[in-house]
């Protein structure tokens, strides 16, 4: 009982669950059944944790389709925190240069080549906060959503 | 291994309805894109896509479907969505996709409209 | 293309999905979510994903109830085979003697304290095939199901 | 952060009906209990369990239901189940409550069997 100031002093440590998935054809649908079960515990509404699903399915096909990551394989962990779920991505891939990619525009795509660039951009949109570290070593996103 | 996608044609004189089951992935989107080239070669000039049985998106699927509003935009056509989930209507309005495609809550809603 | 004959002689590399949860009260559920995707995924008939969740459910609460693991995780990994789906569930808690464990009985749990006792037993009887390993670092549960 | 479970009763004067929503685990399974306890003070000795919206349980959930069991057995009572998905009612069968417990498809059968 003596040291229970100093124990209260601590932060919370929040509960997490990982998880590890091939980049397999539609495994993305696995990771979002199991944010959607997370959340379904924290007791988000639905249309937060469809935004969620959204996000999370951009994030990892992202990595599945331009991280040539070796271990072919995506990492997410999801931390339960009080008001708030945070997402994190990870690849073990080659990385890029966040600078150099190009916000998406209707305007610009139609009667364009290219269609593609859209994925960053819904993730900023339909999460609260966003945070992306690439290297080399390869590409973590964390993304939060709070729970209101 | 992958996620079944299918669709249903309904044609009129006039106009076209695309009815979609499942995610709206780079395959289902192909599917989508092959099917519309299809009906605008045959001179359909007005297009409902109904997802009421497609809940899961992918921005690779909607680049597809980018594809299909560009066409049916060079045809001086029409092209409308109905059943979209929020989630859904709400990543087209981020993306600005409703800046050339209607969305509508029923198919019916879409038909009385665009016909 | 010279090593292809030895290439083809190598076993195949199953495809793997890892979760990690914490002993949290209906942390199972957020498991047998993620249980289902796959299954789904591999096409297994619903009788059957539901008979690996039941299954599952069981083995991740004797890990939550019994193990007293240090780490307060349970590790699960699903296994993804050409026939069958091989889950494991592993905890780094204190261990059981298999040995010691009774078959349970109806007619000796009516007008007896002790009802419990039936994990195990529901678990052999729902997976076509199990496997357990126990001792003082811990439980390692393996229980395949095939996908007819 | 809990699964949240419900349950709702129907009286009448020769047998109960329990209804249940969510997940039979330890806090289901009690909450079972205790209705059935009073419902068995009150003199009911013919229990109906519906569990249509109930659609996962666990041993611990299942081990409280034998006590329900035991309870009704020791008042020469009966008691029945209705609605079980096809896994629980293996696992019922695997467990030899079916021994103990009769199994109907609906609850309209149970009814009109134990009543
Ligand atoms: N995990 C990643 N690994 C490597 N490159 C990535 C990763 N995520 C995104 N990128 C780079 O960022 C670009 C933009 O991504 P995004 O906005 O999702 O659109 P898209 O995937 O359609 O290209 C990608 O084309 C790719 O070059
Ligand atoms: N992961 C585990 N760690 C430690 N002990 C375990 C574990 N799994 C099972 N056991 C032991 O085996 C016993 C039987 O388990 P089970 O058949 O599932 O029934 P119950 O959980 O109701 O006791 C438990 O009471 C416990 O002593």
């Amino acid at each position: 009982m003596s040291d229970s100031s100093s124990e209260k002093a601590q932060k919370p440590t929040h509960q997490e669950v990982e998880l590890i998935i091939p980049m397999l054809q539609d495994m993305e649908l696995t990771a979002t059944q199991t944010a959607c079960s997370i959340a379904q515990h924290m007791k988000f509404d639905e249309d937060r944790i469809d935004e969620v699903k959204m996000a999370l399915i951009e994030a990892i096909i992202n990595a599945f389709e331009h991280s040539q990551s070796p271990d072919k394989k995506v990492r997410i962990r999801f931390v339960l925190g009080e008001e708030n779920l945070t997402v994190i991505i990870q690849d073990h891939g080659q990385g890029f240069a966040l600078e150099s990619i190009e916000k998406p525009e209707i305007g610009k795509k139609l009667h364009h080549e290219y269609k593609r660039g859209w994925g960053l951009m819904l993730i900023e949109n339909l999460m609260d906060t966003v945070y992306i570290e690439s290297n080399a070593n390869g590409t973590t996103l964390v993304m939060s959503k709070n729970r209101k | 291994m992958s996620e079944s996608f299918n669709l249903t044609l309904e044609e009129h004189t006039d106009y076209a309805i695309i009815r979609t089951e499942g995610y709206v992935n780079n395959l289902g989107g192909e599917k989508i894109g092959e099917a519309a080239d299809q009906l605008i070669e045959q001179g359909v000039r007005k297009l409902i896509l109904n997802f009421e049985k497609s809940n899961v998106v992918n921005s690779i699927g909607i680049s597809i479907l980018i594809e299909v509003i560009e066409k049916i935009v060079d045809v001086d056509g029409q092209i409308a969505f109905c059943y979209l989930t929020k989630t859904i209507e709400k990543t087209f309005n981020i993306m600005g996709l409703t800046q050339y495609a209607e969305i509508y809550a029923t198919e019916a809603e879409a038909v009385e409209k665009l016909a």
